[in-house]
């Protein structure tokens, strides 16, 4: 009796959320026909391909006026239908009409203009990789219950390995210190935390400055006496046979340089790694409940060490981005508070890598949707653009991470008794 | 001398300024303090300690640096300064302010990539939005607009309206990564010359060139000649509009030896060679020889006054 | 296979928690470890499973010196222990939690979940443990989890199982089943150390018992030849009076009332439904029941830590809606909370600071903004002395006082002021024997002065001793009334859900 | 004098002289060791080396115009980390200094130039000001936190991240900037909203203001505010044990709240004072990672108000002698972050100090 009794009071519960929720699309829809629709007219020319391309695709040309009515309409619909089907979960719904919104925005910027889609796509990509890639980082770590605000400066150390080694034995041997000196930063936080049992965010803290730092001073005193040393070889784009040649996508994902490449094979690896190995099970026991990890042998020690410095090494990875994979040059402090932003897209894609690396990529794209409306010149101050993501982030953090749940141990330093 | 963030390895602005008084140091022997602003809190404390070492003149690279070098003068009465990038007025008499007519200079690049690009698209990019940046980016457009009347053409300048005086800006001077994003958004907009005026920034936009191939995107440089600070991508660069304060400053610094040196301000113009364009190096190939006339006949009609850039 | 345990010996800095133990369990044999809280059992059987190294000492399995530095040592030669506060990942489904570290995998280290749930499975139904493998252990009841403990050992084939005070946290009714599951491990050969504190227990399932206190054995009995009451005093160390005396006093006018009060979980289960309570003066009511039947969250309601979702509490007459906890505790109603560690004191905050825990702003220790230090040491420094708290200053930090005494510490806190109401909540948890009579005769003392007392507590035994009155928990209703001279086995019963 | 009695009780505060002052000193000399170790590793001369110390040393103590350098730069770090302390003793890591000193100096250049009042009236509005704005940047943070749980690390870079952009907004807005430019730079303030400087009447080129005084009385006031109040106790109970704050009563998402808020106030005071007594006018890059800077500090004091007094103080020395270092020695300031972070580690792994010199603690 009881349970039916509360069985209906879930209904009602779901019913009145889906009211809610439905509402508050409709008249999303709305505003968006109100700010973007009124009073446009013209077309948006969305360019595709460039005219070098192999097969060239005809520009997308949208009439801006009845598109972002169109899309408005859409998004109202979708609520209407939330309140009246009250589906499930409305996370499909909510995700086409976030996704209306944009291209009803992007249309209204460039109703009676003209830009390459393609290119902003190739550049939301891009911009994503370092993101997500210390996210990656992040991601290893707190699954074993380590928390690494330090990322941010494994980055740059990464960054700086990279262009120093780079420019004296080539990128792939830069790289590949790269990747070892991050991997030794990864040591080291473990060392402070696990062994030393120093709290885990003032390791990290003090990492970025000692980064920032020692790096900023070997630029002053290493590479400016001898700028040779701050000049790698970049990894130039490789453009995979075929699938490069598909348009759109091709650009966007086949034409990269290796870092895209194995950002990708990381988040994969790392998901089979986590989800269905004995070892990732095991590295999430630690994370959960290292006591009883311990009781059945496993070394809650040795297993955070090993993740730490894998994180690191992902982080070093990431950081070479910057050098190897963009300009070949280091410059101070060049990473920019991505490997924070990094932790804000773990958190986002609730410590799963893909969910990350789809946070990633949403900040890749913010970040590329200014650059192109500051060509655009929208009346929408490029400042606020800029804070999107920001907001964005902070909204989910409070909304929808609100109930998702990191590894239990989180922050906690393990003592073992003996 | 006390530099601009940026950094004295910038390859442009803060280097450039640098060269010249290493030039001083090679020449007359005087020697040489340097202190480089990490923020512009910096700058008064270390124009004060620039002060306390008891330096004959202090160079002050930077527009930005205009508002702690006047406090600095006027609190110092009897040290000399000089200031790039900055005219006072009322002038103030410790304090030679170096200003640069870059916008002569970059009106002949501006010219001369339109003659140059295949796909009638040209580009530029600033650091911040601060004059001795913006003009350059003038020059450029405004001879980009010459090039279109005379030959009757439509190549397009994107990232820079001199009117409205909006374009796309880094909003700082050290981020090569920016450089290379910014010179690929323009690229993607179908640009093949790109010029950045953002000191250091603009080696990221080489190096996107250099990936690409200079058949697909062109760098102009400022400031100083690229192909010579930057010899490992020198086959990016078209020309660099140059912008000659090693020469100024090194005269500064021999006024100073000499005593006469005295507050105000010069101006370098394509006349007196303050400013300039440097050979095309590597792409002159790309460079007809009538197009190359063309720029040297203007070159003459702006210092004769017979052409007005901006109209 | 036979175990023997030779002359351990291990210490905490000043505490010694075994000392010389020496004793043998055969295959096929339960043996029964019976000791108060404190003695060593757990310490013991951690050093046995690898999880503490001994000070000195060895052990023996087969009559071979072995030496174990990690639990999986101890598990390759065939011990496996449940622990007493269970040892699995909440988020983690029973198969994985059974195989965590023993992962059959196929190629690239992919864990082969297929045969991994065959073999719970084959175990499950040898053994009938039936679970079903694919569930979150965080959706299981107690009983099952400690199934899946059971067959997590059994899985990593152990011959010799150790079940730290397994009972504890059973209904009778789990109970007779866990008992029923250790005789058929035992037929099968097993051999096995039941540790716990409940005296009937051992008379009924071990075939011999060892009785511990402050780190030694001090006996060894067989359950034929003795009886509870010889136990009791091997155990404690002298003679105990089981029941603390409690001359009956008229109970007086109705302190606290509780109308058919409800409360929902945030996912809006019920955790307690349609309760009606009523608590007199000179009154003890004692709430029995197996944890985790909402008496938890009842407290927490009287107390103002929780909302409630319907009905009504009423103190002294006068309903108190949603109050919080300050007003209630203002009315002159003092809670015991059952987590000292967790809410009942500060950890690294002095005795002094934790003696104004829940006073500080009151006019005595401020003036609304500043505080007055030298007041709270005076209070600190009286209650020390009342309550006698073993420690040298009132500055040290909470944390590093025993157990016991941090349990003094708080009794004190709560009964040292003016006071009408009490409200318990296993005050005597973790506490050694000596601090329990003190503890239980200050309760009977306040309840003589007219003062009400709720007193909740999973041990039964206590319930009975102090308690006027007994409602029993089940599943958030209360489910049974006793009065205090009933039949435990039918309270038992009760707790289990049969009426 | 009442100062010194604070400074006695904080002595006899629970942690032992040993943790308060042996740690930290070692810890600091050995980070200037090993920063000069790597001075030498990195190809300077031993020479170099040696004026370096010595300049790192008289350009923070040596002279009158160093001190006043030293104290000068220790100023904001004050405010700021006091801050951060407050908001450690609640259980919060506040990153977001840098933010809310960034919307502090906005709120006070906004007051400084925009009308005029008589000198004393127009400095307190604009530093009132500056701390508002700082608080309410931060309550948004600690009411996030309360309300849906939202970690305050994350929030507080965002919002650093945020006030960023928003500067650069602010800047550009046609009442804010500097006429005559259309680079992102305000007006400059007024000089009745000026700080004094305190030592204008030995020479005007000693930059220490006001400012430092005020830093002064904040110490005290938190030191009294956190062991001395029931607001105090409230934040510390909460930051140890929430469950047993709620038992006790606290109402603990409040005191979240206003623990934030406090911090922000604090940080943002950190700005107004850094417009007011140095700047006069806002930039981009005037909040110069202040905030971030604190954090350091606060850890390095503790979290103890009299702790984060000393520790600003020493870090204000470490900048204005890392200035001297640069002109004498030519060795850029970035050797000073690295002292900086080895300071910190140190303080942070009080195992390791006492591994390496067991014989000090004998
Ligand atoms: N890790 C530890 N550090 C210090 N002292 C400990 C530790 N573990 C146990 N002790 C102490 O050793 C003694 C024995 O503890 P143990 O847990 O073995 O008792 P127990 O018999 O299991 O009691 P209970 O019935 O409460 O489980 C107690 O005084 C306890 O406080
Ligand atoms: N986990 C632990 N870590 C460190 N010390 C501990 C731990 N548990 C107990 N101790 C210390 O061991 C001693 C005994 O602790 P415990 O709480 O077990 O006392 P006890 O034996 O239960 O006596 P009591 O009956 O007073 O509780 C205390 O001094 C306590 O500080
Ligand atoms: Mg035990
Ligand atoms: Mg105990």
């Amino acid at each position: 009796m009881m349970n039916n009794l509360n069985k209906d009071k879930f209904d009602n519960i779901k019913t009145k959320k889906s009211l809610i929720i439905g509402l508050s699309l409709i008249f999303f829809g709305f505003v968006i026909y109100l700010f973007f629709g009124l009073g446009v007219e013209g077309q948006a020319t969305f360019r595709l391909s460039r005219p070098t391309d192999p097969f060239a695709l005809p520009n997308l040309i949208l009439p801006a006026h009845s598109f972002i009515g169109l899309s408005a309409l859409l998004i109202a619909f979708f609520g209407g239908r939330i309140i009246i089907k009250a589906p499930k979960n409305f996370t499909i719904f909510m995700a086409l009409s976030f996704f209306l919104a944009i291209a009803a925005f992007l249309v209204w910027a460039t109703a009676g203009k003209s830009f390459s889609l393609t290119g902003m796509l190739q550049a939301t990509v891009v911009r994503a990789v370092p993101i997500a890639l210390a996210a990656m980082a992040g991601i290893m770590c707190e699954r074993v219950a380590v928390i690494n605000i330090g990322i941010e400066g494994m980055l740059l150390a990464g960054a700086f390995a990279g262009a120093l080694f780079g420019s004296i034995f080539g990128n792939l041997i830069g790289l590949i210190l790269a990747i070892l000196v991050g991997g030794g930063f990864g040591f080291i936080l473990a060392a402070l935390v696990v062994t030393f049992r120093v709290d885990q965010i003032i390791a990290g803290v003090a990492i970025n400055i000692f980064v920032l730092g020692i790096t900023s001073f070997l630029t002053n005193h290493l590479l400016k006496s001898n700028p040779e040393l701050n000049d790698a070889p970049i990894f130039k784009s490789i453009h995979i046979p075929f699938l490069s040649e598909i348009p759109v996508l091709g650009s966007v994902f086949f034409k990269q340089n290796i870092f895209v490449y194995f950002c990708i094979f990381i988040v994969l690896i790392s998901t089979y790694y986590l989800f269905k190995t004995a070892y990732g099970l095991r590295a999430r026991a630690v994370g959960e409940h290292p006591k009883a990890a311990e009781t059945l042998g496993i070394s809650v020690i040795k297993t955070r060490f090993n993740h730490v410095i894998m994180g690191g090494m992902i982080a070093g990875f990431g950081g070479a981005w910057f050098t190897l994979g963009s300009v070949g040059r280091f410059d101070e402090g060049m990473t920019g508070g991505r490997g924070f932003i990094g932790l804000a897209a773990m958190i986002f894609g609730r410590w799963h890598p893909v969910g990350a690396l789809f946070a990633a990529l949403l900040f890749g794209f913010a970040d590329s949707l200014q650059q192109k409306l500051a060509i655009l010149r929208t009346p929408i101050p490029s400042e606020f653009l800029a804070m999107a993501p920001y907001l964005v982030t902070i909204i989910v953090v409070a909304g929808i991470v609100g109930n998702a749940k990191p590894p239990q141990a989180i922050g906690k330093a393990y003592v073992k008794e003996n | 001398q006390v530099t601009d963030v940026g950094g004295v390895d910038d390859k442009s602005f803060n280097q450039t300024a640098w060269k010249g008084v290493q030039d001083a140091v090679a020449k007359h022997g005087v020697d040489s303090k340097l202190l480089e602003s990490k923020s512009e809190t910096d700058y008064e404390p270390h124009l004060n300690s620039m002060v306390n070492a008891g330096c004959d003149v202090i160079i002050a690279v930077g527009f930005l640096m205009g508002e702690a070098t006047k406090n600095a003068a006027e609190a110092n009465k009897d040290s000399n300064f000089t200031i790039i990038d900055f005219a006072y007025d009322p002038t103030v008499p410790n304090i030679l302010g170096q200003i640069f007519a870059t916008d002569q200079a970059a009106f002949l690049a501006g010219y001369l990539s339109a003659g140059v690009s295949k796909t009638g698209v040209v580009g530029t990019f600033g650091g911040i939005n601060i004059p001795p940046v913006t003009g350059f980016m003038d020059g450029f457009a405004w001879g980009v607009k010459h090039y279109n009347k005379v030959k009757g053409k439509n190549v397009q300048v994107l990232g820079w309206d001199p009117d409205a005086k909006e374009g796309l800006f880094t909003n700082n001077f050290d981020s090569t990564d920016d450089g290379k994003a910014f010179a690929q958004n323009l690229y993607d907009e179908g640009a093949d010359i790109v010029m950045p005026v953002a000191g250091p920034v603009g080696l990221g936009s080489a190096s996107l060139a250099d990936e690409l191939g200079s058949d697909k995107l062109k760098i102009i440089g400022v400031d100083g000649d690229w192909t010579q600070t930057d010899p490992a991508r020198k086959g990016v660069y078209l020309t660099s509009v140059l912008k000659k304060m090693d020469v100024t400053v090194l005269s500064v610094i021999e006024s100073v030896k000499s005593g006469s040196y005295s507050g105000g301000i010069t101006v370098g113009t394509l006349e007196n060679g303050g400013v300039g364009i440097a050979p095309y190096h590597d792409l002159a190939s790309e460079v007809s020889s009538e197009l190359a006339s063309e720029v040297e006949t203007l070159r003459k009609g702006i210092i004769s006054g017979s052409i007005v850039m901006n109209k | 296979m036979k175990l023997k345990l030779n002359e351990i010996s291990k210490s905490f800095g000043p505490v010694k928690a075994n000392s010389d133990i020496n004793l043998t369990v055969d295959c096929g044999e339960i043996l029964g470890l019976l000791g108060e809280n404190g003695a060593g059992k757990t310490t013991l059987m951690n050093i046995l499973t690898g999880l503490y190294k001994p000070d000195s000492g060895s052990i023996l399995i087969d009559s071979q010196l072995k030496e174990f530095h990690n639990p999986r040592e101890a598990n390759k030669n065939g011990v496996g222990m449940v622990h007493q506060h269970f040892m699995l990942v909440p988020v983690f489904s029973v198969t994985e939690n059974i195989i965590l570290g023993a992962e059959p995998t196929t190629i690239f280290n992919k864990i082969d979940l297929t045969n991994a749930k065959e073999k719970v499975l084959k175990i499950s139904s040898e053994y009938n443990l039936d679970v079903d493998p694919d569930q979150l252990i965080e959706k299981l009841p107690v009983g099952i989890q400690q199934r899946v403990e059971i067959i997590k050992i059994l899985f990593r084939d152990a011959e010799i199982l150790i079940f730290d005070e397994p009972t504890a946290v059973l209904t009778p009714q789990e109970v007779i089943e866990f008992f029923a599951i250790i005789k058929n491990l035992k037929k099968a050969g097993k051999a096995i150390v039941f540790i716990t504190h409940k005296l009937h227990e051992v008379l009924e399932v071990c075939d011999r018992i060892n009785v511990l206190r402050s780190g030694k054995i001090v006996g060894e009995e067989l359950p034929k030849k003795t009886n509870n009451k010889k136990l009791a005093e091997l155990m404690v160390g002298r003679k105990v009076n089981l029941k603390t005396s409690r001359q009956i006093v008229e109970k007086g006018e109705v302190l606290l009332e509780v109308n058919n009060l409800s409360i929902l979980s945030e996912n809006k289960e019920p955790l307690l439904s349609n309760l009606d309570v009523k608590l007199h003066k000179n009154e003890i009511l004692g709430i029995a029941g197996v944890q985790g039947n909402g008496q938890t969250e009842f407290i927490e309601a009287l107390t103002g830590l929780r909302k409630i979702s319907s009905g009504k509490i009423s103190y002294f007459g006068k309903e108190c809606k949603n109050f919080s906890p300050r007003k209630i505790h203002q009315l002159g109603v003092r809670h015991i909370p059952e987590d000292r560690q967790k809410q009942g004191l500060i950890g690294d905050f002095s005795l002094t600071e934790n003696i104004i825990l829940n006073t500080y702003y009151e006019k005595k220790f401020s003036n609304n903004i500043a505080l007055n230090w030298s007041n709270a040491k005076k209070e600190a420094k009286r209650i020390i002395e009342k309550f006698d708290v073993r420690t040298n200053s009132e500055e040290i930090i909470a944390d590093k006082l025993s157990g016991g005494n941090q349990q003094k510490l708080l009794i004190g806190r709560e009964m040292s002021r003016s006071i009408n109401l009490l409200i318990a909540s296993q005050p005597t948890r973790g506490v050694d024997v000596g601090s329990i009579e003190y503890i239980h005769n200050q309760i009977v003392m306040a309840r003589n002065k007219g003062i009400g007392v709720l007193l909740n507590s999973t041990e039964l035994d206590e319930i009975i001793a102090l308690s006027d009155r007994i409602i029993v928990f089940y599943e958030g209703r209360v489910i049974a009334e006793f009065p205090s001279n009933a039949d435990p086995n039918i309270i038992g019963l009760a707790m289990a859900g049969v009426n | 004098m009442k100062f010194f009695i604070y400074l006695s009780n904080y002595f006899s505060n629970r942690e032992t002289i040993q943790e308060i002052i042996l740690i930290p000193v070692i810890a600091t000399l050995l980070a200037i060791f090993l920063g000069l170790l790597l001075l030498i590793v990195s190809g300077s001369s031993t020479q170099i080396a040696l004026t370096a110390l010595v300049a790192l040393f008289t350009g923070s103590f040596g002279s009158l115009s160093a001190i006043s350098e030293t104290l000068t730069a220790a100023t904001p770090l004050i405010f700021a980390a006091l801050g951060i302390a407050v908001g450690f003793r609640a259980g919060l890591f506040n990153i977001g200094a840098e933010g809310q000193i960034i919307l502090g100096g906005m709120a006070a250049v906004a007051i400084g130039f925009s009308f005029q009042l008589p000198f004393f009236l127009h400095l307190l509005f604009l530093l009132l000001a500056g701390a508002l704005l700082g608080a309410c940047y931060a309550f948004i943070s600690g009411w996030l936190k309360a309300t849906t749980g939202a970690h305050e690390v994350i929030t507080t870079i965002m919002l650093n991240l945020i006030a960023y952009r928003l500067l650069d907004f602010f800047l550009r807005m046609p009442a804010i900037q500097k006429e005559g430019r259309n680079d992102p730079i305000s007006k400059s303030i007024f000089e009745t909203a000026e700080l004094p400087r305190i030592l204008n009447y030995l020479d005007p080129n000693l930059r220490v203001h006001m400012g430092f005084i005020i830093a002064i009385i904040a110490v005290t006031f938190v030191y009294w505010l956190i062991f001395h109040t029931t607001i105090g106790y409230e934040f510390r109970a909460v930051g140890k044990n929430l469950d047993a704050s709620k038992y006790g009563g606290i109402n603990s998402s409040m005191t979240i709240i206003v623990a934030m808020s406090l911090a922000g106030l604090l940080a943002g005071l950190a700005g107004a004072t850094q417009i007011s007594g140095i700047l006069g006018r806002a930039t981009p890059g005037f909040s110069a990672g202040i905030g971030f800077d604190a954090i350091a500090v606060a850890l390095l004091g503790r979290a103890h108000p009299i702790g984060v007094l000393f520790s600003s103080i020493l870090f204000g020395a470490l900048i204005a002698g890392g200035r001297a270092m640069q002109v004498s020695a030519d060795v850029s300031l970035d050797l000073i972050t690295v002292i900086q972070a080895l300071i910190i580690i140190f303080i942070a792994a009080p195992i390791l100090i006492r591994k390496l010199f067991p014989w000090v603690f004998k």
